[in-house]
């Protein structure tokens, strides 16, 4: 078990090291002849007015928040799918009725209009 | 000292500043981005504590979704960031004598713990799936209650939380 | 073969670091990240007694509570976040010590 | 297990036992071994991307009726190694004002996230980076990391349009997200675990024939998480000036495209290990590695048939991509997973033809119903305009009043 974890973590460490590797040779190898137009931010010409941050609505935050619920809840599922095989019917049933509470908070968020991206 | 007790020195020592960070960074974004890095360390850890299922399900609800709502709550309450102003509140040096009195007290009280010897034992493959305690969830004898009960916590959560947040449309006429 | 206090001490020391930004942090999004890290220090000390203590005998209880805690601190965030955003919406603050008024 | 039926597991062998012989330790051995085999899967998958990205732009080209890269070397096959030359030597432009760390973190973290997907996926029977109990699992929680590379381009580059862009492109992730997770759960439920190897085992029948609703809600959320056509809103040019990668230049914007290809290529063959059975074949009892072309050739097919989809259907507005996704596929896979499970309970275990028909017919009426709901809602709710309040082109066909201009 522990050595599989340490395939994963070389494995994702060299991820992380061929774009780090290749950013900083190409990195090395271009030419570097900054000025304050090129670098000024990017924004239709324009001076960037004000901080960059700017108000978001929050729709983003509801998205979110629905996406946080079900996550958590669909993990949950995850060793109720595994042992679904060896589980007696009152077992599938017990997940069916996990399935139907996260069913009906969606259908209240349906109902309440938050899922309208407007 | 063996290689794995070095790999969990430098991963303590990451999750502890990457903590401190979070706790003492002025801006919002960059506590949320340190706190993101601690949650991978703790998935680390979790991994070294062979409870594979738990290192996955906390990269995926922490940094997934937590850190990533955490992200969008502090992008719609930026305007009162207070960059400028200090973090903490004035009762910080009491709190800091506090905690530390707590941190040795924790410590003191673990000492002389008697099951601290304890070591671990290989886990057989069945523990190491979820298999087993997907079975115990579902068991009425066992934890099927709380499984259920999580459901509906998480249901109140949401429909609390959708409650509060939604802007209500015909409030504005 | 790591020990187990020393899971125990980084357990204890997040544990502290995110009280101690739970009390004094202005900003209430500061305040629910520490207290998330509290949460993950008990994650933490619950994994490692499973692991050394129960994990032999096949008992699952400090999973199922870990489970537990992991839904308790997405309702949390979930919840708390809303309330921050609803309370910012009102009084143009996050700042703790100023949401004094119970009024809505 | 000969050379020929077998070779990889023979040439890590051979490995094995040269390093050993070397005087390293056991433990040290599978450290190197374990570099090695990293370093080879993330290179062959990028040497393997860039391959892509030509066939991508020839078999584009095709569709649009162009001829696409016809330059350099036969059939513009070096093409792709022309433009990273060409990238390579561009200036890295680092505007005033970026927060240093996450924006140079961005655009590596983008590309490891979609990379360390393939160090979960079993390439044959014999051939796989580990069999981790919780491989799926593993492959959804790194697509989160993903989103924090999106969000750390976003927030690094002091930019609002990168930030807006950034956020619509989590909140597009995040949802798709949803009916992923939920669907994933079929696969699990059949074979009896999370591990990929487990899963590609059980498929002697791919579970495309038990579980088609569900993937077909996986292939779509897939195709959606790669922020592909028609789900590119991500870098909805005409809308949001490029999303949230507008800072960047050079290499540092090469790698987000990297990441892109990548991330379809991985896709198309996660798609097939979970659905089309992975390395399962004819005769791959007897000669593993049959496998690995098995699952190459369904990848490629799988590869072929995005493209096609990104090459001819028109984008979503935002709106809709929104309620697809909340309104149709997250209610459709919850619902998929409540009749996988019912029907897959109640028939008699052993009979596998049985069961396959009955999952067959389950999934048929389920696509139907949800159909013919669909069509019924669109009938009570035509299609109207969302917006009649935005600024007109002709100032002449203001409404009366000049309410139409929004500010």
């Amino acid at each position: 078990m522990l050595h599989e974890w340490l395939y994963i973590g070389i494995f994702l460490t060299i991820a992380l090291a061929i774009p780090a590797i290749a950013l900083t040779i190409a990195g090395i190898l271009s030419p570097k002849k900054p000025n304050p137009i090129k670098n000024s931010t990017y924004e239709c010409g324009m001076e960037t007015v004000g901080v960059s941050w700017i108000q978001f609505k929050v729709q983003y935050y509801i998205y979110g928040l629905v996406f946080l619920v079900f996550d958590v809840e669909t993990v949950l599922l995850y060793p109720w799918a595994v042992a679904y095989n060896k589980v007696p019917l009152y077992g599938v049933l017990e997940g069916i009725l996990f399935v139907f509470i996260l069913a009906s908070g969606l259908i209240y968020v349906w109902r309440k209009g938050a899922l309208e991206w407007v | 000292m063996t290689g794995i007790q070095i790999l969990f020195i430098v991963n303590a020592l990451v999750i502890i500043f990457s903590a401190v960070m979070t706790v003492t960074a002025r801006h919002m974004i960059h506590a949320a981005l340190w706190f993101v890095l601690a949650l991978l360390g703790v998935a680390v850890v979790y991994a070294m504590l062979e409870a594979g299922f738990f290192a996955v399900v906390q990269v995926l609800i922490y940094v997934g979704a937590i850190a990533i709502l955490i992200i969008f709550a502090v992008m719609l309450t930026r305007r009162a960031l207070e960059d400028q102003e200090k973090p903490f509140n004035r009762a910080s040096l009491v709190t800091l004598l506090i905690v530390g009195i707590v941190f040795v007290g924790l410590i003191l009280s673990i000492r002389f713990w008697p099951l601290l010897q304890s070591t671990t034992v290989p886990l057989s493959p069945d523990q190491l799936t979820v298999g087993t305690l997907g079975l115990a969830l579902t068991d009425p004898q066992q934890f099927a209650l709380p499984f259920e009960v999580t459901s509906i916590l998480l249901l109140a959560a949401m429909i609390g939380a959708i409650y509060i947040a939604h802007e209500r449309k015909e409030k504005g006429k | 073969m790591i020990p187990l206090y020393w899971y125990l001490l980084l357990s204890a020391a997040i544990f502290c670091i995110g009280l101690f930004g739970a009390i004094t942090r202005k900003n209430s999004v500061g305040i629910l990240l520490s207290i998330e890290l509290m949460l993950n220090a008990a994650n933490i000390n619950l994994l490692a007694f499973w692991r050394y203590l129960y994990a032999p005998n096949g008992d699952l209880r400090a999973e199922v509570f870990v489970i537990a805690i992991f839904v308790v601190a997405a309702a949390e965030a979930a919840v708390g976040l809303a309330m921050i955003i609803s309370a910012y919406r009102s009084r143009q603050t996050v700042v703790a010590n100023d949401m004094d008024s119970l009024k809505g | 297990m000969s050379f020929i039926q077998d070779p990889i597991p023979w040439v890590i062998h051979w490995l094995e036992t040269l390093l050993i012989g070397w005087g390293l330790s056991e433990s040290l051995t599978q450290v190197v071994l374990f570099v090695l085999g990293a370093g080879l899967i993330s290179v062959g998958a990028m040497f393997f991307t860039t391959m892509l990205i030509w066939a991508e732009r020839k078999i584009g080209g095709r569709f649009q009726d162009r001829l696409g890269p016809n330059r350099v070397g036969p059939w513009g096959i070096f093409q792709t190694f022309a433009d990273m030359l060409k990238i390579f030597t561009k200036e890295y432009i680092n505007p005033v004002g970026v927060d240093k760390v996450p924006f140079n973190l961005a655009p590596v973290l983008s590309v490891a996230a979609v990379l360390a997907i393939w160090s979960v996926i079993p390439f044959s029977q014999t051939v796989f980076g580990t069999d981790i109990s919780v491989g799926l699992l593993i492959i959804i929680a790194v697509g989160g990391l993903g989103e924090m590379a999106i969000i750390l381009a976003g927030f690094g580059s002091n930019n609002k349009y990168a930030l807006l862009g950034a956020f619509r492109a989590v909140a597009q992730l995040i949802s798709y997200e949803v009916p992923l997770v939920i669907v994933l759960l079929i696969p699990v439920m059949f074979s009896g675990s999370m591990g990929l190897n487990d899963i590609v085992a059980a498929q002697k029948i791919p579970f495309i024939i038990y579980a088609p609703v569900a993937c077909v809600i996986f292939f779509i959320c897939s195709i959606a998480e790669n922020g592909r056509a028609p789900f590119d809103l991500i870098e909805a040019d005409s809308e949001l000036v490029a999303g949230y990668n507008i800072e960047y230049s050079g290499l540092k914007f090469g790698m987000f495209f990297v990441a892109d290809f990548l991330h379809a290529f991985t896709s198309a063959i996660v798609f097939t290990t979970i659905f089309l059975g992975g390395w399962q074949g004819p005769g791959v009892e007897e000669m593993p590695v049959l496998g690995g072309f098995y699952l190459l050739l369904k990848t490629l097919v799988v590869y072929f048939m995005m493209l096609a989809i990104r090459f001819t259907v028109p984008r979503f507005r935002i709106d809709q991509m929104m309620a697809l996704n909340w309104k149709v596929l997250t209610p459709l896979s919850l619902v998929a997973v409540l009749v996988t499970a019912v029907v897959d309970k109640s028939i008699p275990q052993g009979n596998s033809l049985f069961r396959i028909a009955a999952l067959l017919v389950a999934n048929l009426i389920l696509w139907l119903v949800a159909d013919r709901m669909i069509t019924a809602f669109r009938k009570r709710h035509p299609v109207q305009v969302v917006s009649n309040k935005r600024p007109l082109a002709r100032p002449e066909r203001l409404p009366a009043g000049g309410e139409g201009i929004s500010q």
